[in-house]
């Protein structure tokens, strides 16, 4: 019996685990380490229309437990990753879940429009919520007005089930998860990167390139528990739970908060092998939680 | 192949004003050349929380060991130089595409160009180097007297001459200003070190076929983040380079520095 | 000379460093530990009209460079800190900073009349943002045109100058400092704890009795460096930053954001001593960083 | 006098499973008494960042030595249990106020009753109500016999009973049971461990004096943050206390628990 196993919409998972979105390339590097097919899922890189560069450098800086990146959404374009990053993903057998960005609804539509058509393409994720693009992005995941409505025109196009990925950076994170639930996403991935920033010791100035950057890794756990556990209370689609994961008790932190599976991120440069690494520490997990099937624990925080 | 694996640590000492000698022992070492790097994780627990990318500085394939020579600037390589023989570290590597020894013909001349933190690796290449017949200079710039190592062991390779931006030791001024009175006959140049020096190399030798080494602050190390991205001069095949899996090492020409 | 000096409204500091509010109480326990005159200020502990017990146990909970905490702003009440605890502070040669707490606009407006009276309280820190009040309490923070609208009513009874104390769990933190500046702040303190939980290993509930909990320590400073460099650049009243600071290093890049003084929370806890060391510390990272005074840092992030 | 200090690390040893015995050399040792509490950095770096409550175990005061026996239960603790001769560890001591040694008269009887990691402040409150005169009957619970320890030091100091839950040692069931059978004659109770203990011992001996020994989650360990309050029962003079610096030792009946 597969102890592991989840079904969410479009995604048959073998378990719960995936990498998250930018820290995982698109799984070329890791395929020299280990068998992707072990993945639940492969939340691959932003996908924008044409190519990017991305920002300047230094693009990242180490904080006390976490980092901060500000990448710019650098990838191939939409066309190359149809022709060869997913093409060549094929020969695993693991759903990909798309990252779609954009700075225009339309880059958006288009992306999603095209890439929902790949064969292993079985979600896409909205990146309604990189803080590190300055036109446009962020304000789509900060209004939800204006979430919802990309939403709708994304899933007009869709031909797979739409994820829509929250960003933290907002007063009111629930609102944010009704609108798009509203606008018709099948699920929530949370969180995104907090804005941060860190300074030259020397000279004061910031550090990273682009001034700001995004905070992730173990410090913001703690906030993206909270999230995850006010969003499950308030919608009916499922949560694909993410932001700080270092450890299987982690895994099991984000589900009983609510999350259906969980992404790792940043922990994916510290330990290279921390998705598999997790896949096989769940099933003892289980055994001391008591527990048979990993979806027993989904949402156990909320239950009297 | 790059893998991770818990290295012990068989020696530790400081040479120089904070800049430390370790050695290292394990089986990724059988995969090492010079000019690759490894990337260190220097805690288990979360802070500081990533690796730090150091340079493999020699390589005893015989007993399994390998050493690297760092300087204490952050928390991380503070930690480090805490380690105490016998401790593990873990260790991702070897990583990156290091120096082409084969550029360079037995018989030939080499000139290793290395400032301060970037003289590591010129270590192991110059003795790779030697062993295959190739003649090396070697040209080193460093602050102070006080940040110099490794002396006796460049002297046992070839020529060796010391900068010091004060002139505590050796010449006193930049590598190239010692560059440009010397003016060494060489086939090949190799270098590390901060970038003005590798930006005046490459024009001083803009006809010389060189090898550049280049840092730039990491996430993964492997290739997956697009932390350490280098845009690639006009003409390259790509627009830019990844420094962890593309480079350290480039032909010169290659990136934009 | 004094090359840690500083003046803001209302507070000559003999330096710029001072224990946040809710990490020093009273400041009686840190009294036993070294001399209080030796700081640039003291926050005091969240006053409010009546006496507060706060919440139920456990209260806190470690996070990665972090912690949380769900105290209530549990304290003696009004008459209490007025009778005795103001009293007894002003042995010491040290401005007192009175953190200003309360569900309703009355109740700050009460505090804030009667507290400003006290000889030593030399300026008030509107708390507007603590997230473990259930009533009132975290609107205040979240909505500028309340919080205008709280600053002019506070503003029209205090004795003394008035910083307010702003959330990091809003949208744009830039819009809260304009509208308390609008609303007649003498300047802005900042920031304040971020919402987050952790759960308990075993069972999967929250680990905090109150559920929720605010996030400080290290962990949060890459947030509050940002916020304090984005809010430098639009109001002119002085900012008091803090998030996080655990060593001098960190002292200096709160100033270089913006901050004119920065006050130390969370890690009072850790290293009780924290607070001189810090200040015996500073002049020779002056020295190191070439300056003459701390003044001239502040803001030097920013300078071309 | 509460004071911060850098102490050396003289043993550490596994007395039990997953329990660990440290001794700590320093000043600090002079000011305590059995009972109090110190509050242990494990790291200097920021994770695991609070201090650490463990209580003091015994002292030797003519030596400048203090014994901590801890279980190794998260992170912090796992951190402290690396912890070799010779490193330095640091402290935030004596805090609190202990258990009042002259509540029982020389020639009287003092019950000490345990419940895990509860028993260890009981050590050193036993040896010294041993030097004063008392007579002492230890009682203590443990999950298993593996999670045992100090049968040895105890059984020197009065009479002692272990039991278990799985009555893998001694006695099966909980200290409550036992005592319901020994009916032990005494004048004074201490206690330390689980709140459910606490609760059937004082309700069980509502008539004799008693000392409870709390537990609670900690920020400053000093009393600055009222992370760790309790409230009072009724006709107290405060409506609550706080358990780091009142406590953590109460007198039967003023806390509510
Ligand atoms: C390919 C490569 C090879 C290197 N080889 C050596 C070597 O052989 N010896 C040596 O002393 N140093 C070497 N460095 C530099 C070394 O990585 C940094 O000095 C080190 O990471 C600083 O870490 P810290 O904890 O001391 O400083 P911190 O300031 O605590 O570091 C904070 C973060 O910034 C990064 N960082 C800081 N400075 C640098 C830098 N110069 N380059 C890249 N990342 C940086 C750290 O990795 C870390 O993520 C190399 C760098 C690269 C990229
Ligand atoms: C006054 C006092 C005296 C104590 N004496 C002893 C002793 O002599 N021996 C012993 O083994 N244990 C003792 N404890 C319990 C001990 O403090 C915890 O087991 C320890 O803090 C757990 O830390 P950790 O890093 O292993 O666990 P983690 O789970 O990593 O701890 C996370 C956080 O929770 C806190 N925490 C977790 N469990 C407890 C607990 N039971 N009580 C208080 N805080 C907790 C930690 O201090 C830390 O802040 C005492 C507690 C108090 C309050
Ligand atoms: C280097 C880096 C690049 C990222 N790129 C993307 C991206 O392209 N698209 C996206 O939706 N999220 C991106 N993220 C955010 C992560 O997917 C994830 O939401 C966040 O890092 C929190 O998880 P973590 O704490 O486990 O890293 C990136 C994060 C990092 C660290
Ligand atoms: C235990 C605790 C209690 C706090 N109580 C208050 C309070 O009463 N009023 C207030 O304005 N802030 C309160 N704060 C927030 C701090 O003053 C400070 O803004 C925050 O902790 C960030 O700083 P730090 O990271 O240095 O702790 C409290 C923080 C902690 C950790
Ligand atoms: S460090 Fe991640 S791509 Fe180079
Ligand atoms: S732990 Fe801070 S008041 Fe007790």
């Amino acid at each position: 019996m597969n102890r592991l196993d989840i079904q969410l919409p479009g995604l048959d998972l073998k378990n719960p685990i995936m990498p998250a979105s930018g820290c995982f390339g698109f799984g070329r590097e890791f395929a020299q380490l280990y068998d992707l097919s072990k993945l639940g899922a492969i939340m691959i890189k932003a996908t924008t229309v044409k190519p990017r560069l991305g920002n300047p450098t230094p693009r990242v800086a180490e904080t006390p437990a976490g980092m901060l990146n500000a990448i710019g959404l650098q990838n191939p374009g939409l066309e190359k990753v149809m022709a060869e990053e997913l093409p060549w993903l094929e020969r695993y057998d693991v759903p990909i879940i798309a990252n779609v960005a954009g700075s225009t609804t339309e880059d958006y539509v288009e992306v999603a429009r095209r890439i929902s058509t790949a064969p292993n393409v079985k979600a896409l994720e909205l990146n309604i919520s990189c803080p590190n693009v300055k036109q446009g992005g962020i304000t789509f995941g900060t209004d939800p007005v204006v979430a919802r409505e990309l939403v709708e025109q994304v899933k007009a196009v869709s031909k797979v089930p739409v994820y829509v990925k929250l960003s933290p950076n907002v007063t009111n994170i629930v609102e944010m998860a009704q609108a798009v639930e509203i606008g018709g996403a099948d699920g929530i991935t949370m969180i995104n990167t907090l804005i941060g920033m860190r300074l030259d010791e020397k000279t004061g100035k910031p550090l990273i390139a682009n001034v700001t950057g995004g905070l992730s890794g173990p410090a913001v756990k703690p906030i993206a528990i909270r999230m995850v556990y006010e969003v499950y209370k308030e919608v009916d689609i499922p949560i694909i739970g993410m932001g700080g994961v270092s450890c299987v008790q982690d895994v099991i932190d984000f589900m009983s908060a609510g999350a259906s599976a969980v992404a790792v991120g940043t922990m994916n440069f510290v330990d290279p092998f921390i998705c598999p690494k997790l896949i096989d520490e769940l099933p003892a997990k289980l055994d001391e939680l008591g527990v048979k099937h990993i979806k027993e624990i989904i949402g156990r925080s909320h239950r009297p | 192949m790059i893998q991770q694996e818990r290295m012990t640590v068989v020696r530790q000492r400081e040479i120089a004003k904070n800049i430390f000698e370790m050695t290292l022992q394990g089986q990724i070492v059988q995969e090492m050349t010079p000019g690759q790097f490894v990337h260190i994780r220097v805690s288990n627990l979360l802070d500081p929380l990533l690796r730090r990318p150091i340079s493999i500085a020699s390589i005893q394939k015989d007993s399994n060991e390998f050493t690297v020579i760092y300087r204490v600037q952050g928390r991380g390589t503070n930690v480090l130089s805490q380690k105490q023989i016998g401790d593990e570290v873990d260790v991702l590597g070897p990583l990156g595409n290091g120096f082409p020894v084969d550029a360079v013909q037995e018989g030939q001349t080499a000139l290793l160009v290395g400032g301060g933190i970037g003289v590591p690796p010129l270590y192991e290449l110059s003795k790779q180097l030697n062993d295959r017949g190739v003649r090396t200079i070697h040209v080193f710039g460093f602050q102070t007297e006080e940040a110099c190592f490794y002396e006796e062991e460049f002297t046992k390779l070839g020529e060796t001459y010391y900068v010091t931006n004060d002139g505590s030791k050796g010449f006193k001024g930049f590598v190239t200003d010692l560059l440009n009175e010397l003016k060494p006959d060489f086939d090949v140049f190799y270098s590390c070190g901060p970038l003005p020096m590798l930006r005046a190399l490459s024009s001083m030798y803009e006809n010389k076929k060189g090898y550049l080494s280049l840092e730039e602050r990491m996430g993964c190390g492997i290739g997956a983040c697009f932390a350490c991205i280098c845009r690639t001069e006009e003409g390259q095949e790509k627009d830019y380079v990844k420094i962890c899996s593309d480079g350290p090492v480039f032909e010169k020409g290659v990136v934009k520095i």
